[in-house]
């Protein structure tokens, strides 16, 4: 399966729910480091600068580590 | 920027559970524009989550038919959000707005929806008629990068 | 699941350049319970800015008071997309759709917009009046999640 997932990935055929995840991973990771670097919640701008993505990117993979985003979830994993 | 900085969106969608997420995605990348902090996005979609949820659930009982429709203006670091159904509406929106009150403890339901967003909204009005359908009216002054960089 | 999921939104905002990254992530967030490869969401988020920058820069030669509406359906694995204006229209809708061809070279466009949608979509028509508006239908079959592990 792993040599599968990375045929998908090189291909472009990496799902959105996988790949948001990612994404979203990250954002906790940086939102937590500025949050302690500043002494308070960052701005959307400043985490999508430290992130170089959209402060509306931002939001949508956000979104990813919630509820199941998508409704074929369970039988894609 | 001397002029206020004015915007609108409205947005309607199908009563489907699944459609929640995208109404806390799109208010808040809407609103992301005004640069609010994290904390102040994330009080933004708790309070859409749970008045989506309300119509879903209470307005039109999980009925997937009805529409759901969320207006949203911007002005300045002023935030104005309206959530409307026209499904059951709420007989006694006094009562209703009650912590802990639910109609619904069979769902297990909390009760603390409206609580949630009176905490985290500086105005919450509930316009409801019975039969007719509920609009909610929700606004919130974010701060500004003054008072955020002074925090 | 044997019944085909089907869902709809629609969407309308103020013709701000501003809007188009959040009408983008608004969409893409919309089709993301399809589960959609990142490639079928980064084609949909792509024809959405073309078609939102045309109804700003075309449809409303940049007047901010113009309103921009975007209807979406998902039927199954089918996406069908309608952005509409209701600004100046297309006078040769034929003529538009050219690769390379603007009406606008001195905003440096590069008149691939057309071009691009019909690269990323399965089907894209072009309704316009002009002097009432334009809208864009665009569909898109999105790939089972069979086909995306043949792939
Ligand atoms: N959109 C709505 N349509 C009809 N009734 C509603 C709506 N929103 C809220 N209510 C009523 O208000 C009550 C309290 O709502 P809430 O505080 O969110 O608690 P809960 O959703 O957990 O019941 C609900 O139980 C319901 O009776
Ligand atoms: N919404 C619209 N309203 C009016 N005219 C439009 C609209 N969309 C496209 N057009 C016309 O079609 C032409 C081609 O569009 P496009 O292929 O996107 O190229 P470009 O935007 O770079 O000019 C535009 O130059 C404009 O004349
Ligand atoms: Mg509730
Ligand atoms: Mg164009």
């Amino acid at each position: 399966i792993g040599e599968i997932q990375r045929f998908l990935r090189d291909d472009g055929m990496v799902k959105v729910s996988r790949s948001l995840k990612e994404l979203s991973n990250r954002i906790r990771k940086a939102k937590d480091d500025l949050t302690k670097r500043l002494g308070r919640s960052p701005t959307v701008n400043e985490l999508a600068e430290a992130m170089d993505v959209s402060p509306e990117e931002i939001v949508f993979a956000q979104e990813a580590n919630r509820a199941p985003t998508s409704i074929h979830e369970t039988v894609y994993e | 920027m001397s002029e206020v900085h004015k915007n609108f969106m409205e947005l309607s969608f199908a009563s489907r559970s699944e459609n929640e997420s995208f109404a806390r995605v799109a208010v808040a990348s809407f609103i992301s524009q005004l640069d609010p902090t994290m904390e102040e996005l994330t009080d933004i979609k708790t309070v859409v989550s749970e008045a989506v949820t309300n119509a879903v659930i209470h307005g039109y009982e999980e009925k997937t038919d009805g529409v759901i429709t969320i207006r949203t203006w911007i002005e300045g670091q002023k935030v104005s959000i309206e959530i409307s159904d026209q499904g059951l509406g709420i007989t006694n929106v006094e009562e209703a707005r009650q912590p802990l009150y639910t109609s619904k403890p069979e769902l297990e339901r909390s009760g603390m929806g409206f609580t949630i967003m009176e905490n985290f909204m500086d105005e919450v009005a509930v316009d409801s008629r019975e039969g007719q359908g509920t609009t909610i009216r929700l606004v919130k002054h974010l701060k500004t990068h003054q008072q955020t960089l002074q925090h």
